[in-house]
């Protein structure tokens, strides 16, 4: 190619910092590797295609895509192909017609299932720590069905919380309107009112944000931190800020998942595809990092941020 | 001859007000019947009727000896009924010609066919006025102008039945001749007409017959004009005799009270000054367009003057602040009721203490209901405004009571200078009188009052000195001893042989 | 004289209803619930149906007047946001929670001031001039946040959301100090006959001497500053200010007030209305989580309540007419 | 003779931007953009900037009407994507395209009759009733599709979105078919200029014999159909119809609309002013884009071009009374 390689990096939230922090990475690949990045929100499958027209205009070569709704593969393939683009996908990986993955179509990422697992795991772990006996505690899980992610991820949590003999009656969905603590917090709230009488709390959901405002909620009860785990996903600003707090809080962990791998490296192996011909793995499985108040620091230095 | 338009004991309920009771009477093809009465007689209410916009509690209208019953004004269109509203119903940023054939536009191939609509146009309003472009906007009318573009409406259809209500209110006596011409040539090629107006002269003129109204019910029928005269008619309007309905009173005039200088602004082709003295009353007459109602807005506030200054008492006013005139005792009552006077949806309370409120209330903040109800029945009673309460929402209330409303909401205020724009539009003639009762003792307690006025008579009957506008200009003066009808109308029409 | 006593109540009851037709509703869905639901009329969950509405119910009350005025205001959920954001960082900053709460309704104050111009003086479509204020100050909330949530370092400023007076929670308290006095503001006071007579008719309202412009700029300045201050009291109930939060809160306040019986064309509007229009939308959302229904299926019932509410009102006007 | 000249000159200059104040700030912007910056005036660029604003065209032409005559609709952005989800589901289960196709319409048209009825004839408003059917349609489409995607078995249906035609996008070919046919509906029918009448005086509008609720009736059941025929085009584009696509499309189109001088009180909108609105709108975003400006500081510039936007408009107007 003549003139600098410029690849595209398009995700699904740009408001989620998540995705924030996979565009700083890429944009350092870019910096210490010299292409440029194009980063572009794409919210909905309308947008994604205007991107990638867009990209191709301003003579990019390839791009890193984490798209709003994994079933717009075949048509991302296909436009991609349209318009002389590589491919690759981060994070979510697309679905062809035949509901099977995509698997021509190299990709990056941890399935929203496993991170639901984790979730899981890391609270039916804290459980066993703390001696709670599965009679007196209830699960909220507080739920937003609307996105399928993060359907995905209430789905891993329950089917461990299954597993490991947590009884299915004790697990309350609690179904939020918006995805921000205030929803969280609403939500709960009913959980709470309708079953006044358990002793423990778990609680999980979609993102650090909900979990959050769910511990508020059980705060508000008079539940102490020692009777609430909740456990968050994401790893952002909202986990740092319960940890930082001086006594523990109910949120006792959250899950991170490493946006310098996901940002960085896909960005460089996107590079080194249209550079060099040589095409990225086809799957590369990241792994998240249980996170809490003693080991925050640490996770946070080995994951790269 | 066959009765080609029929009422039979209609009747009308408004909850909480019997609009009309048992009405009946019938029109002549060919023939103009008159409909007089009090505001809020029902008249309106009758026309509406016809028209299909309301539906009638009981009884039925007749149309060439056939019951019609109408289910929206789209079938009264169908059965040949135009009618032309006392309230203007234009859509103002379509042009003439789109509004005049508005729910009728001729067709080609099943698109406008804007040749023919030109055409259609223009020939409906030559007969009328050759001075409005059929392409011009609504919006850059005047009201009068507005007027004539209604009555053309009624014309291109082409009606059976054409109702006229108070069609002349805001019309010059020129535009009011030409009307007349053209109803006599409706009536000669059959129609049968309904005129509804406050002004006995115009009835007088040309109508065939009279029902007069009171409290929705008829008072009398009269098929004989000859016998008639004015006092009969206003006594069986108003119920009681008035003599003279001016009855103007002499008064002294104090010191030199508003001063207008030099001022000039939109609408106005010449710096306008003038001045009123205490006790004066100053009447504007002019055509329509003449530029009186921007000139009072001008005087008042209500429009950024160009140039030139306001003063009164030799205090200058703060150019274009209406609250500043307002607290210096400078008020205006607006021509437009509908678009600049009244709350449609506010109580007959609230819209008479809209502006005086501030006085009666607390720290200038907390409003204080027991001087506001008071202040509201003192006005119910006085300019006997008729509403089943002060809770009444204005917009039910009949054309002329809205307007008294209006007037009672600018005379709550403590006032100097008051500015009347045409407030006796649409008001019966019993009314009429106490406004003009009303201003001479405002006069007499030492106020000025300027009143615009299209009705010449009303001016020449009660204001001290008249100023003639003109296109823009104020262009005479005359003292009440040497105004004489032919004087004032020479100086109003435009010059030489444009007329 | 039987006879006469069934019309006298018929009349009673026909006066509630045309005053209060949606408080009559209300009252019947509330006991109709609180007998099929379990759970919802205990005390507990009363305490947090009310939180749950507290901030909408805060808002609602400035909205009616923008309402009531005949404009609209898009912006209040970019501002609950952005000022959450504002007190978090200045709080941070310099350690004082004063600083952190002026600061934040400071910026309300002058978000709405800036509508205010731009509608009043400038004559700009108040839904397009919010929607679009809406946007720069959700992007400007994302631009100091950094996108993520900015937490709170002194624990001191969250008993304003997480209080509790004589059991009741703040937030809950501040929303009916709210209540009663824009209800006084709105009937007591020249301000607010003022407001009704601009949403029924502006040019009257002028003609008649009211500031028309000033009026408008105060009704957005003060709608401004209370959802900069309900954004204050979020943040605080979170522990955290956070840029994403309250989407879609604009409508629901609006859906609120209309619930209540407030005019979208201008003129018409009470303070009573606009809570029983709050507390509807707060009952509906908390009776169907407590009987389990499935989110997709609360969007369809959410959205027939709304129609169904506004229909009745719509009938209940007719029939008085 | 030159003096003249030069006033005839003047006046051609204050002629066209009294006309088409919008279209000449877009065609300055257009030749700056294409100046600055790099890619953008490029064939493949100007392919995909039409696509990218190709739904917004469609169903803007709809919402002009809509507007024009008074009315608002926030239900097109649920029938979008719950039209998308139909067909998939349709032409999934019996395998036919025109069946699908057809289906989704049908179900476009039907939402539309039920606005246009509840509006017209129940006399509620158009913005509460279009939000509530908004939510509802939203959970009837999750509700059908379980919350996600359905993928589309049929590939030949794919052709409408994908396929070119003279090397331009099949799409793009709609929207222009669809903005000459509303040009020629609004200015050369009695529909189009009852629609004006009804949003500049109603009253007037039923007093001359114009039957306001049918034209309200077809103008919302038209904008159904359009926003469902939308829908069927993004999943032909999409290769599956998804439920939760298009949140904020509505603001879009009200937005170009607005843009383009339609009055949002009603009575005013040109064609020629909404296809400049959707073109400001579309250009702006691709330029930022090509630009490369971060996120959030997009949501800042998007308040600000429509803030501005609307604002050299309204002081063009001002001028020109
Ligand atoms: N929509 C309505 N609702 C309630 N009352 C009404 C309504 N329309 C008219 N009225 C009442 O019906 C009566 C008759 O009103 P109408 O307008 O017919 O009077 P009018 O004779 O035309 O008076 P004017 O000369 O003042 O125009 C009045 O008492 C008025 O208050
Ligand atoms: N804002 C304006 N800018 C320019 N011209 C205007 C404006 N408003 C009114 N005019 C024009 O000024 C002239 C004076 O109108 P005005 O309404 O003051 O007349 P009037 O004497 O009160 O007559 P009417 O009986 O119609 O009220 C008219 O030709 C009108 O079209
Ligand atoms: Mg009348
Ligand atoms: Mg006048």
């Amino acid at each position: 190619a003549n003139g600098p390689i410029k690849i595209g990096f398009l995700v699904k939230m740009p408001e989620e910092p998540w995705f924030q922090n996979e565009w700083k990475f890429a944009d350092q690949a870019g910096k210490e590797m010299g292409f440029e990045v194009v980063k572009i929100g794409a919210t909905d499958g309308e947008k994604v295609l205007a991107a990638i027209d867009n990209l191709a205009a301003q003579g990019a070569q390839g791009f890193v895509i984490c798209t709003p709704d994994t079933k717009l593969g075949p048509s991302i393939v296909q436009k991609a192909k349209a318009d002389n683009l590589k491919v690759m996908s981060v994070d979510d990986r697309f679905i062809g017609p035949d509901g099977k993955v995509i698997e021509s179509v190299p990709h990056m990422g941890i399935s929203a299932t496993k991170i639901g697992e984790l979730v899981g795991q890391a609270i039916v772990d804290e459980m066993k720590v703390r001696g709670w006996k599965a009679s007196e505690t209830g699960a909220i899980s507080v739920s937003f069905y609307e996105l399928q992610t993060a359907k995905e991820r209430s789905t891993g949590a329950i089917s461990v919380l299954n597993k490991n003999a947590f009884p299915a009656a004790m697990i309350f969905d609690a179904p939020q309107k918006t995805t921000d603590t205030e929803g969280g917090f609403n939500a709960a709230n009913v959980v709470l009112t309708k079953h006044p009488t358990i002793k423990h709390w778990v609680i999980f959901g979609v993102n650090d944000e909900t979990v959050m405002g769910a511990v508020r909620a059980t705060e508000g009860r008079g539940f102490k931190a020692a009777d609430v785990i909740g456990v968050g996903i994401g790893g952002s600003g909202t986990a740092d800020v319960e940890f930082q707090k001086a006594d523990p809080t109910g949120f006792f962990a959250t899950v991170l998942i490493s946006p310098k791998r996901h940002g960085y490296e896909t960005a460089a192996n996107m590079y080194n595809w249209i550079k060099n011909g040589k095409e990225p793995e086809k799957l590369i499985l990241t792994a998240g990092a249980l996170m809490n108040r003693s080991n925050e620091k640490a996770v946070m230095t080995e994951m790269g941020l | 001859m066959q009765h080609y338009l029929k009422f039979q004991s209609v009747s009308k309920v408004f909850p909480g007000v019997k609009a009309l009771d048992s009405i009946s009477f019938e029109v002549n093809a060919g023939s103009v019947h008159g409909l007089l009465g009090e505001n809020g007689a029902g008249k309106s209410t009758l026309l509406k009727i016809l028209s299909g916009a309301y539906i009638p509690t009981s009884g039925e209208v007749e149309i060439d000896g056939k019951v019609r019953r109408f289910h929206g004004t789209k079938d009264a269109i169908d059965a040949g009924i135009a009618v032309i509203y006392q309230e203007l119903n234009l859509v103002p940023d379509m042009t003439v010609e789109e509004n005049l054939l508005l729910g009728h536009m001729p067709l080609r191939h099943g698109l406008i066919d804007k040749k023919t609509m030109t055409q259609v146009a223009r020939e409906a309003l030559a007969s009328l006025s050759g001075e409005i472009n059929p392409k011009s906007r609504i919006r850059t009318l005047s009201i009068g102008q507005r007027q004539l573009v209604e009555i053309a409406k009624a014309l291109i259809r082409d009606a059976k039945v054409i109702a006229f209500d108070e069609p002349t209110s805001s019309l010059s006596d020129r535009e009011v001749q030409k009307l007349f011409s053209v109803i006599k040539d409706l009536q000669g090629r059959g129609r049968a007409i309904l005129y509804v107006s406050h002004r006995l002269e115009e009835v007088f003129q040309i109508c065939d017959s009279i029902t007069v109204f009171r409290d929705g019910r008829i008072v009398k029928s009269f098929d004989d004009m000859s016998a008639l005269t004015n006092d009969i008619l206003i006594r069986n309007m108003v119920g009681r005799e008035i003599k003279d309905i001016y009855d103007y009173r002499e008064r002294p005039h104090g010191e030199r009270l508003l001063e207008v200088k030099d001022l000039t602004g939109p609408g106005l082709t010449a710096p306008a000054s003038f001045e009123v003295s205490k006790g004066e009353i100053l009447g504007f007459f002019g055509l329509v367009g003449a530029g009186r109602t921007e000139l009072m807005k001008l005087v008042f506030g209500a429009e950024k003057p160009v140039q030139g200054t306001v003063s009164i008492a030799g205090k200058v006013m703060d150019a274009s602040n209406i609250g500043s005139s307002i607290r210096n005792g400078l008020v205006l009552c607006p021509e437009d009721r509908k678009l600049e006077g009244i709350i449609p949806i506010s109580s007959v309370s609230d819209n008479i203490n809209l502006s005086v409120r501030r006085l009666f209330s607390r720290f200038g903040f907390f409003i204080n209901r027991g001087k506001e109800a008071a202040n509201t029945d003192k006005f119910i009673e006085k300019l006997s405004i008729k509403t089943p309460s002060s809770a009444q929402l204005l917009m039910n209330l009949s054309g002329g009571n809205q307007q008294k409303v209006i007037l009672a909401r600018w005379l709550s205020e403590d006032i100097r200078v008051i500015i009347l724009d045409e407030p006796t539009r649409g008001i019966d003639v019993g009314t009429k009188s106490e406004i003009y009762q009303i201003m001479y003792s405002l006069a007499e307690s030492g106020m000025c009052v300027v009143f615009v006025s299209s009705e010449l008579p009303e001016i020449l009957g009660v204001a001290d000195r008249i100023l003639v506008m003109r296109s823009g200009k104020i262009v005479g003066s005359l003292s009440r001893n040497e105004a004489t009808e032919e004087k004032v109308l020479k100086l109003a029409l435009p010059v030489s042989g444009n007329v | 004289m039987s006879a006469n006593e069934t019309v006298a109540k018929k009349n009673v009851l026909k006066g509630l209803w045309d005053n209060a037709g949606m408080l009559v509703v209300f009252i019947v869905m509330f006991c109709a619930i609180s007998l099929f639901v379990p759970f919802f009329f205990t005390w507990r969950n009363m305490i947090g149906l009310a939180l749950s509405v507290s901030m909408v119910g805060m808002v609602s009350c400035t909205m009616l007047f923008c309402l009531a005025s005949g404009d609209f205001d898009l912006s209040v959920e970019a501002i609950v946001a952005f000022s959450g954001v504002t007190a978090a960082v200045l709080i941070n900053l310099t350690g004082s929670i004063v600083i952190g709460v002026a600061g934040a309704i400071l910026s309300g104050v002058l978000i709405g001031l800036i509508n205010g111009f731009i509608i009043a003086r400038l004559k700009i479509n108040a839904l397009i001039t919010t929607y679009a204020m809406q946007q720069i100050i959700r992007g400007v909330g994302f631009i100091v946040s950094a996108g993520s949530a900015v937490g709170i370092s002194n624990s001191r400023f969250f008993g304003l959301g997480s209080g509790n007076l004589l059991s009741i929670p703040i937030p809950v308290i501040i929303t009916i100090i709210v209540f009663i006095m824009f209800g006084i503001l709105l009937n007591k006071t020249t301000y607010g006959r003022n407001t009704l007579a601009i949403g029924g008719n502006k040019e009257a309202a002028r003609l008649a001497g009211i500031n028309v412009n000033r009026i408008k700029i105060v009704i957005f300045t003060l709608q401004g500053a209370m959802a900069a201050f309900a954004g204050v009291v979020l943040a605080s109930r979170m522990t955290s200010g956070q840029p994403n939060t309250s989407t879609g809160f604009a409508m629901d306040c609006i859906s609120a007030c209309v619930l209540g019986g407030v005019s979208l064309s201008g003129g018409i509007g009470t303070i009573l209305g606009t809570i029983v229009g709050v507390l509807i939308i707060g009952t509906v959302q908390n009776a169907m989580n407590l009987m389990n229904i499935p989110t997709f299926y609360q969007y369809v019932v959410r959205g027939l309540i709304l129609l169904f509410a506004v229909l009745l009102d719509q009938l209940k006007q007719r029939k008085s007419v």
